[in-house]
């Protein structure tokens, strides 16, 4: 049995999913910020292995990107989380609703 | 003779407008004087134009171009030709002499200088209406007629009644003029030109269709005008006018414009026979008809107003027969006696306070013996009694009847002829013999000023002796107008006839006088008579004018209410606004989208990709199939 | 053979530990899980030979970005069982299913392509680590420079976030009030 | 000076209007005065200067404004128009000039001015994105005059007034990219001209759909049953001076268009919409005159007859023949003083008693005599009677569709009923019968400034219904150029045969004249 | 072993960076002037990051005559591409950052403006929208995107009220999830192509025929995910309003306009090669959301009543009008979004700039957001001028000629007309009455309805010259529009058409 990169293309959308599953459920907002760092997990796994079966760096580079991205997004979130738990002392994004409409 | 016929055309104008001026202000003699003074102007250039077309000239002028685009071309035309001649002296004489008499009659109102506006605009409209050379023309003076009875007819605004009928003329006048205008129209279309001359002359060569329904529509316009069944119903009404106006307009001038117009346009009429019998008809059923709404009739202005109806009848019997002349003469002689008849009726509503009911009166001739001679010659000329007038015209149209062997119609006329007599009598003798009934209401008549006995005096004269003319005026319309004699041959035939008529009337005279110069008392709806079915239905003028309400004016007005408050805004503008709501709804249904909850926010996003994925699986899947 | 047993099992562990970060309501769990999952994940680029991106994966995520989330965790003080209101949990899984269901119809047909051409070719003989340091430096120079600034501009971010400027806000404050206050670091209860 | 004419019409007076920010407030009114006269007497010179016995484009002006994508600042005038920009310089003159109202009475007089120069540019216009702009920029104007000075209802009848207008102004829009794209495609080359537009010969289908698109905006304008639900609002609510600019100005601009780029561009689809626009035309003279009967409030009377009028004029216009058209291009000047008079009139006695339900009223004739003879005057202009200014316009115009159907002009010729109905009963409900109502016992009669705009009027109105000729020559001769382009134009053969060639009538004529 | 590789510098093309690089070196100044000295005022940065902007101008000006003369200029490997629509949108991304700048000069002080980092934050954040523009590699779209982003994220936060929290952290977590949708689409493109450059992409795709019709279907779902998230494409949109109510309007005004004409172009790039290759599902695709994002947000708008608000979702509204132009995808219609943008600018910074001038610092009593419309009620009387000048961008925006967007709306619609999509461009018609309404309803307030005691004293209360001077220059682009339109669609259509688009 050989493993194709259909399988991790497969794979890839499955943790996709999951990830999206989390970003729609958590309410607690680390714990969504958690939920979009699988999305881009999810996304470097395929990248590799695209990279992988068609002998091509560019894939790798993408993903390395990627990770450096996912780096800086947790850097600004927490930043902003830090501000809002500092004003409401919560961090549960059912708290934010003073815009709507 | 140009400045004559200016002279004659504008003079009622100028002296409409200098009455006009002082129309806000308070009553001067000033607008009377100059206003009749300037008709007796027009009156005489009018005489002298008479001559010199009797001398065998016509005057035709063309002053000023009015509209002028594409092919249409209609000028300020004016024509004084044998028939428009008749018809300016008709009118000039009758108005100076109602202008003059108005003098008189208007004293008291408040508005005399504005009536006086109105009544000169109203000659001048007439003058217009008979000396155009165009039928754009003959449809301004028609409509501006039209406007003058509007406004003498409502001239004492502050009456309901008067204003209702003085819009009921206006409407049902514009009714026919909407016909009238759609025979222009199909004249302009298919001549080319609405010029008499270039229509008479080219008529002839258009289809008969064509023609029958150009003369169908103008009759049409006549017959608003001149108050035929079935849009008659506005003249009666109109006599809530000052008795002046229904003297100058509801009798001898205005009404008779649908007379002139076929008289105007025989050359028309003589094509199509057919629609002349129609005419001719009708005429006959109107004579009859309005003659049977006189007989019970209690308001004096309105037995005269039907007595004019009954007379137009005459008249286009004679037209419609093709005897133009026959009719235009009766027209000439039917003015003077019937404008007298209605100036006297003035004197009488004087003397009486407004009073109009004939059994309130009574025994009148002792205060006014110059009105009761003149009422009574005037009734004697309409019952058509060798030698006033009516006799020379009105037997004249019987005989046309009889020589057209048209013997129904000369039936119906004969009979006419009697009621005629029997209602013009019935007024007389309520209104001048018999016990002094007004005397119950508190009521002190007395005679009207003397100058407006003397202003009536030359209608009187002419009452009595206009049949003298009927030579000189043959000879002179026959310039214009088809000069056929209607001479019943056989000369037994003829003398029966003639004097069977004269005691036919008679009898009817003597028949009123008997029934009603002792009248003494004033009858209150109880009489046997007056609860029978035919009185009733006569009273009430065969239910026409409710029979209108019922069927026209009041579902109009429903009509309309609901037009707007059904359609108009419960439809069209509730669509027009329910689209707008429909989307402001949506807005305000589907702002909560936008919850502001993070959550949902997420979600709509993965909703919206889930979305574009299921189109993109689906068209993958159908992509596939179809290139597999 | 060996492949594939790596690949279903790391498979399988990540979906597991995924699974656990989002359904789990344990904070701590749920962070350990993510941890343990991105290991593994790098188990992948070791076996597809993408040696440099499997240490990177380490270094960064499970050294750097979770020790970021453990600081946070222990800031926000939800390391206890944290309460969330469930609002129509069936929809978020019939959405993530679905999206799941739908890209895997299409990715389980095989790629067909004739045309691709691998611009930058793995050379068996080079190293991973080198042949991407090549390629960095020189394709992807810049954007290896504008991450550098990404990141710049994240620190920049972050620290002036979390910042003590921010305890008190000028822009809710009167204009009087600022003049006397500007040097004062007081924490205020800013409002809102 | 005389090359520019036209710009200088358009803009003198919002370049006044923006100077008169630095006028006082006092002296506004006077200021407001000048410029409007000194813009009435530049207009009666460019008819002075005006050449009648041309049909073309006169004074025609042109300056790139867009050339990449065919939008040029064209302007032009020709017998058609002219008038149209006479009554517009001569309203806003008698507008601004009968002003009574005293708020803020600087910011309407700036306002006024600035419609004014929208106006004069709409009739102007000789490209149609120029014409566009002008048509849309001119509701905002007005949106003004009606929202600031309305009724109380005036926030939603200026909502709607504008929405309305817009919405259908954007449909037209797209008609017209349609139209310069078909001429990109026919030539290469984008225009927005309308004289160049008039060269292309559309397919029948095309025309078609176009002549749909410009009609929704037309009919709007105009408005056109069923459209026209916004005019009541806007006329109920508008303030006196807005009514009256609305009314004798603004709607014109739809028929006006109408002359300007539906015939001339659309001749088959013309010929193929005529009666089912004849029917709504005739839908809109009975139907809106009956509701106007039906009216409490005097001013919608007079609103909803402006309705009824339109229509007439629209039958005139797809009468498509010279007789027709020009008498509705004449009707239009008509129905402007006509009923910008009654408006005026409407606004004397709602100054004196705001109200307008005519059941306040009854027997002002003798309260105010002079009044209710020039509002006699103006209503029976209004029911048409000869030798007032309406009877032409109609008369022609009814004349001219007789060629086309003899039974829908005896149908629409019931206008001259209904008129006659709804005006006479209106009149008869606020002016005859005894004065019930103690308040209306001591009105004042009309003041000079209030006959300021009431008198020229009336003057107009009969010294037009007189004699018309100086204005129907040049009418004429224009309109008569332009059913001669569309009977060229013309492909399907029944277009042929409604659209009157004239050039063979004319050869006769003058064979005639020859003889 | 590896061979060393031998790059010519002159093949680099080292001038492709010059402009970002300017904006770089700008922001890295800032940082080092605050190091020298710190608590210098506002107005010096300001004035720093005018000039650098200035620079960033100059060198793309000077751009613009290179590609004139010598068309796409390649760099860095081909990562970089300036070709005429990247010029044109960093010329828009740059003067519409020059006009928007000035706004921090405000008289009132606000949060942000008393960092030095602020506007450093604010010059990273063009030189990365400049990237992103600037390249057809997805990497560096992204990284581009990403770098903007965030920079945008802290910016919003720096407002420092609880809203702008609330906008920022929203802000942020949806873009984390778009983040994650552009890396799974390029994933996807990837898969199919074996490249990550959009015109390697577009070659592949066509000398396969599409085969793989599936995956770029699934590809460019995700791409539309994540560019309609930048660009709030309906569904995507609904962070928009709550950002610009929670962000400052300045900011507002400036995300309506500098990101999404970055997300346009991207988007140009990436779809157009696949409408013009008959993708019908894009074309249908593209169509719904266009007609769908005109609609929705255009009915949403008339409910608002907030200013800020209704601005936001007729700016969303807008942004579908525009995207219709890639949906067309003629030359005349990619002119037309560059002019429509350009227009837009104008109007929108006089209309956001107005609403700062009138921001106070708390809340008015009774309302429950900054610019309510009831606190522009009456203002024709208590401050004319002012009136008039909102209700000219009103009416810019609603489409009234002869004002700036009318003629921008002119020409979209005149390049659908000449697209053959005629229901599009009436759809477009329609929406752009229906968008009357609520520009109308501010109008309404402000000349129809009368004052509302006190409110007066908030009118202009934060005004100063600077910000006059930017109301004075909206104002003479938007009334003048009609001059400009002329060279402006010479000029962009000489450039978007050398582009090849």
């Amino acid at each position: 049995m050989e493993i194709t990169l259909t399988h991790y293309l497969v794979l890839s959308s499955v943790l996709f999913a999951i990830g999206l599953i989390g970003v729609m459920r958590r309410k607690n907002l680390l714990m969504l910020f958690f939920a979009t760092e699988i999305l881009l997990n999810a996304t470097n796994v395929a990248f590799a292995a695209i990279s992988h079966y068609m002998g091509d760096l560019s894939g790798q580079m993408f993903a390395f990107f990627i990770i450096a991205i996912a780096a800086s997004e947790v850097a600004i979130g927490l930043g902003l989380l830090i501000v809002w738990y500092k004003r409401t002392g919560k961090i549960d994004l059912d708290q934010m609703n003073s815009m709507r409409g | 003779m140009e400045l004559y016929l200016y002279i004659a055309l504008f003079a009622p104008l100028v002296g409409s407008l200098f009455s006009a001026l002082f129309g806000m202000t308070p009553k001067t003699y000033l607008t009377g004087y100059i206003a009749s003074g300037l008709l007796f102007t027009s009156f005489v250039s009018s005489a002298i134009l008479l001559t010199y077309v009797m001398g065998g000239h016509t005057v035709h002028v063309e002053m000023m171009t009015w509209m002028a685009t594409g092919d249409l071309y209609i000028p300020f035309g004016f024509v004084v030709d044998q028939v428009s001649v008749v018809m300016m002296m008709v009118v000039t004489i009758v108005s100076t002499v109602v202008h003059i008499y108005s003098v008189g009659y208007m004293d008291h109102d408040k508005g005399f200088n504005r009536f006086f506006a109105w009544l000169s605009a109203f000659v001048f409209s007439m003058m217009v209406l008979v000396m155009s050379d165009n039928f754009a023309g003959l449809f301004i003076g028609w409509e501006g007629v039209g406007l003058c009875s509007w406004g003498l007819i409502g001239f004492w605004y502050h009456k309901e009644s008067a204003t209702w009928a003085a819009n009921e003329a206006f409407i049902m006048n514009r009714i026919a003029d909407l016909g009238m205008l759609i025979g222009i129209f199909m004249l302009y279309w298919n001549v080319g030109s609405l010029q008499y001359d270039v229509v008479f002359a080219e008529i002839g060569n258009l289809p008969i269709v064509i023609i029958t329904w150009i003369g169908i529509f103008l009759f049409i316009g006549a017959m608003g005008k001149s108050a035929q069944f079935p849009l008659h119903t506005w003249l009666a009404d109109a006599m809530e006018g000052p008795t002046p106006v229904s003297a100058l307009i509801h009798a001898a001038t205005m009404v008779t414009a649908g007379v002139y117009l076929v008289v105007r346009a025989n050359p028309i009429y003589d094509l199509i026979p057919n629609v002349g019998l129609f005419i001719a008809s009708l005429g006959a059923f109107v004579a009859l008809f309005a003659a049977s709404m006189a007989l019970v009739n209690r308001d004096m202005k309105r037995i005269i107003a039907y007595s004019t109806l009954s007379q137009l009848g005459y008249m286009f019997v004679a037209a419609g027969l093709g005897a133009y002349w026959v009719a235009l003469f009766h027209l000439m002689a039917h003015a003077f006696f019937k404008a007298l008849l209605f100036l006297g009726a003035g004197n009488v509503m004087h003397a009486m306070h407004d009073e109009l009911d004939p059994f309130k009166m009574g025994g009148l001739r002792k205060v006014m013996k110059g009105t009761f001679i003149m009422m009574t010659l005037a009734s004697v000329a309409l019952a058509g009694i060798y030698p006033f007038a009516g006799f020379f015209s009105k037997d004249l149209i019987l005989e046309v009847g009889f020589v057209e062997h048209h013997y129904v119609i000369y039936t119906v006329l004969l009979l006419t002829a009697g009621l005629t007599a029997f209602y013009s009598f019935r007024l007389v003798a309520l209104i001048f013999h018999g016990e002094e009934r007004y005397k119950l209401f508190g009521i002190h008549p007395h005679e009207a000023y003397k100058f407006m006995l003397v202003a009536m005096s030359p209608l009187l004269l002419l009452a009595m002796i206009a049949g003298s003319f009927k030579m000189t005026y043959y000879q002179l319309v026959i310039n214009l107008l088809p000069s056929t004699q209607y001479h019943v041959h056989n000369e037994v035939t003829f003398w029966i006839m003639t004097i069977g008529t004269q005691l036919f009337v008679m009898a009817a005279i003597l028949f009123a006088y008997k029934k009603y110069s002792n009248w003494n008392s004033v009858p209150d709806g109880s009489s046997k008579m007056e609860n029978s079915f035919g009185y009733k239905l006569l009273w009430n003028q065969y239910y026409i004018p409710k029979f209108y309400e019922e069927v026209f004016s009041k579902p109009y007005l429903e009509l309309s209410k609901i037009a707007w408050k059904q359609i108009d805004l419960k439809i069209v503008d509730a669509t027009v606004d329910m689209i707008a709501n429909a989307i402001y709804k949506t807005g305000e249904n589907t702002r909560d989208i936008q919850n502001g909850n993070l959550s949902t926010m997420l979600r709509w996003m993965v909703f919206g990709l889930i979305v574009l994925l299921a189109l993109a699986v689906a068209f993958t899947v159908g992509y596939n199939a179809v290139s597999a | 053979m060996f492949e594939a047993i790596a690949f279903y099992l790391f498979a399988a562990l990540t979906i597991v530990m995924f699974t656990i970060t989002v359904m789990t309501s344990q904070a701590l769990y749920a962070i350990t899980a993510m941890a343990a999952g991105m290991i593994f994940i790098s188990a992948f680029f070791f076996i597809l030979g993408a040696d440099f991106l499997g240490a990177i994966q380490i270094i960064v995520y499970t050294g750097a970005v979770m020790a970021l989330y453990a600081f946070g965790m222990m800031f926000f003080d939800t390391t206890r069982n944290v309460v969330e209101k469930r609002t129509n949990p069936q929809i978020v899984f019939v959405l993530g299913v679905l999206a799941a269901v739908m890209v895997v119809a299409i990715f389980v047909a095989p790629i067909v392509s004739n045309n691709i051409q691998a611009l930058y070719p793995i050379d068996a003989a080079i190293g991973n680590t080198q042949a991407i340091g090549m390629v960095l430096f020189t394709k992807y120079l810049v954007p290896f420079e504008l991450a550098a600034v990404m990141l710049l501009v994240a620190m920049i971010g972050g620290i002036v976030l979390a910042g003590k400027k921010m305890d008190k806000s000028l822009t809710l404050m009167a204009e009087e009030d600022i003049g006397s206050m500007d040097d004062s670091i007081e924490p205020q209860a800013g409002g809102h | 000076m005389i090359d520019h004419i036209l710009t200088l019409l358009i803009f003198f007076p919002a370049l006044a209007a923006m100077l008169g920010f630095v006028v006082t407030k006092d002296s506004m009114r006077a200021y407001g005065i000048a410029v409007a006269f000194i813009e009435f007497i530049l207009s009666l010179w460019l008819w002075y200067a005006y050449d009648p016995m041309v049909s073309g484009m006169q004074f025609m002006e042109s300056m790139p404004l867009i050339p990449a994508f065919g939008i040029n600042y064209l302007l032009g005038v020709d017998g058609i128009s002219l008038f149209i920009i006479i009554l517009s310089t001569f309203f806003t003159l008698l507008g601004i000039g009968s002003l009574t109202e005293t708020r803020h009475v600087k910011n309407l007089i700036i306002t006024l001015l600035f419609l004014e120069m929208t106006m004069v540019g709409v009739f102007a216009a000789l490209d149609a994105i120029v014409f566009y702009v002008f048509w849309e920029l001119s509701l905002v104007p007005m949106l003004y005059i009606i929202g600031a000075w309305g009724g109380p209802l005036r926030i939603y009848a200026s909502i709607k007034f504008f929405l309305y207008t817009f919405t259908g102004s954007l449909v037209m829009l797209v008609g017209m990219l349609f139209m310069a794209y078909f001429y990109y495609q026919a030539t290469g080359q984008w225009s927005f001209s309308i004289l160049e537009w008039y060269r292309l010969i559309l397919p029948e289908n095309f025309q078609l759909w176009l002549f749909a698109a410009f009609f929704i905006g037309f009919a709007i304008k105009v408005p056109m049953f069923p459209f026209h639900t916004w005019l009541p609002y806007a006329h109920g609510q508008a303030p006196t001076i807005g009514s009256v600019i609305l009314a004798a100005i603004l709607l014109k601009m739809g028929t006006y268009a109408f002359v300007r780029f539906s015939l001339p561009l659309f001749p088959d689809a013309s010929v193929f919409f005529m009666f089912p626009i004849a029917i709504i035309a005739i839908i809109m003279i009975i139907y809106t005159a009956m509701v106007a009967y039906a009216q409490e409030d005097i001013k919608q009377v007079v609103a909803y007859s402006s309705v009824s009028h339109m229509g007439v004029i629209i039958l005139g216009t797809f009468a498509l023949n010279v007789e027709g058209v020009s008498g509705s291009v004449f009707l239009m000047l008509a129905h402007g003083v006509v009923s910008g008079a009654l408006f005026l009139l409407v606004g004397v006695i709602y100054d004196r008693r705001h109200t307008k339900l005519m059941s306040e009223f009854g027997g002002l004739a003798s309260v105010m005599p002079r009044y209710a003879t020039i509002f006699g005057i103006m209503m029976m202009a209004s029911v048409g009677l000869p030798l007032t200014i309406n009877f032409v316009g109609e008369f022609l115009s009814l004349l001219g569709f007789y060629k086309q159907s003899h039974m829908l002009t005896l149908t629409a010729g019931v206008a001259i009923i209904v008129g006659a109905i709804y005006m006479l009963s209106a009149y008869k409900k606020a002016f005859f019968g005894t004065v019930t109502n103690e308040e209306n016992r001591n009105l004042k009669d009309v003041n000079k400034t209030e006959l300021f705009g009431l008198i020229p009027l009336v003057i107009v109105a009969i010294w037009l219904g007189v004699y018309p000729k100086p204005v129907l020559g040049p009418i004429n001769n224009s309109v008569e150029s332009i059913i001669q382009l569309m009977h060229d134009k013309a492909q399907s053969p029944e277009a042929k045969e409604r659209i009157p060639n004239l050039s063979e009538s004319k050869k006769i004529i003058s064979m005639k004249e020859a003889n | 072993m590896l061979e060393p590789i031998h790059v010519s510098l002159a093949s680099l093309n080292l001038a492709t960076l010059a402009p970002m690089l300017i904006a770089i070196v700008g922001a890295l100044t800032i940082l080092v002037i605050d190091l020298v000295k710190g608590g210098l005022h506002k107005s010096l940065y300001v004035m720093v990051s005018l000039l650098f902007l200035l620079l960033d101008l100059g060198s793309l000006v000077d751009f613009a005559g290179v590609f004139l003369k010598n068309g796409t200029v390649l760099g860095f490997f081909d990562v970089m591409l300036m070709d005429g629509i990247a010029i044109l949108a960093q010329i828009i991304i740059v003067v519409g950052s020059m006009l928007f700048i000035p706004l921090a000069l405000t008289s009132k002080r606000f949060h942000e403006y008393n960092y030095p980092e602020y506007f450093a934050l604010f010059l990273f954040m063009i030189a990365g929208f400049q990237f992103m523009v600037a390249t057809d590699n997805l990497i560096l779209i992204f990284i581009g995107l990403e770098t903007a982003s965030l920079a945008l994220y802290t910016l919003i936060a720096l407002h420092n009220r609880s809203k702008s929290f609330e906008a920022a952290v929203k802000y942020f977590t949806m873009g984390a999830l778009a983040a994650g949708f552009f890396a799974f689409g390029s994933m996807i493109f990837y898969a199919i192509s074996g490249s990550v450059e959009i015109n390697q992409i577009a070659t592949v795709l066509a000398e396969d025929h599409y085969s793989n019709i599936g995956y770029v279907l699934i590809g460019v779902t995700f791409m539309i995910a994540a560019i309609g998230f930048k660009i709030s494409m309906v569904p995507f949109h609904t962070w928009t309003p709550d950002v610009y109510e929670g962000s400052s309007a300045a900011l507002a005004g400036y995300m309506s306009i500098v990101p999404k004409i970055a997300g346009f172009v991207v988007a140009m790039r990436l779809f157009e090669f696949m409408v013009h290759s008959g993708v019908v599902w894009l074309q249908v695709i593209l169509y719904i959301g266009v007609v769908v994002t005109m609609t929705a947000s255009n009915i949403w708008a008339l409910v608002q009543s907030d200013v800020k608000r209704m601005l936001a979702y007729s700016s969303i509204s807008h942004a579908g009008f525009v995207m219709a132009a890639i949906l067309i995808g003629t030359t005349q219609s990619n002119t037309g979004l560059f002019l429509y943008w350009a227009l837009f600018s104008f109007t929108n910074l006089g209309a956001f700039t107005m609403l700062w001038v009138n921001r106070q610092k708390n809340l008015l009593p009774g309302q429950s957001s900054d610019h309510p419309y009831e606190k522009f009620s009456g203002m024709v009387k208590t401050m004319p001028m002012g009136a008039v000048m909102m209700g000219l961008f009103m009416l810019s925006l609603a489409g009234i000629p002869p004002f700036g967007l009318f003629w921008g709306k002119l020409y979209m619609i005149g390049s659908a007309v000449s697209a053959g999509y005629t229901g599009l461009a009436l759809i477009m018609a329609l929406n752009s009455a229906i968008a009357g309404y609520y520009y109308l309803k501010l109008i309404v307030f402000m000349f129809m309805k009368d004052p509302m005691v006190g409110y007066e004293k908030f009118y202009f209360m934060n005004a100063s010259l600077s910000l006059k001077t930017i109301i004075g220059i909206a104002v003479v682009g938007t009334i003048f529009a009609v001059f400009a339109v002329n060279p402006l669609l010479k000029v962009i259509t000489l450039f978007v058409y050398n582009s090849g688009y």
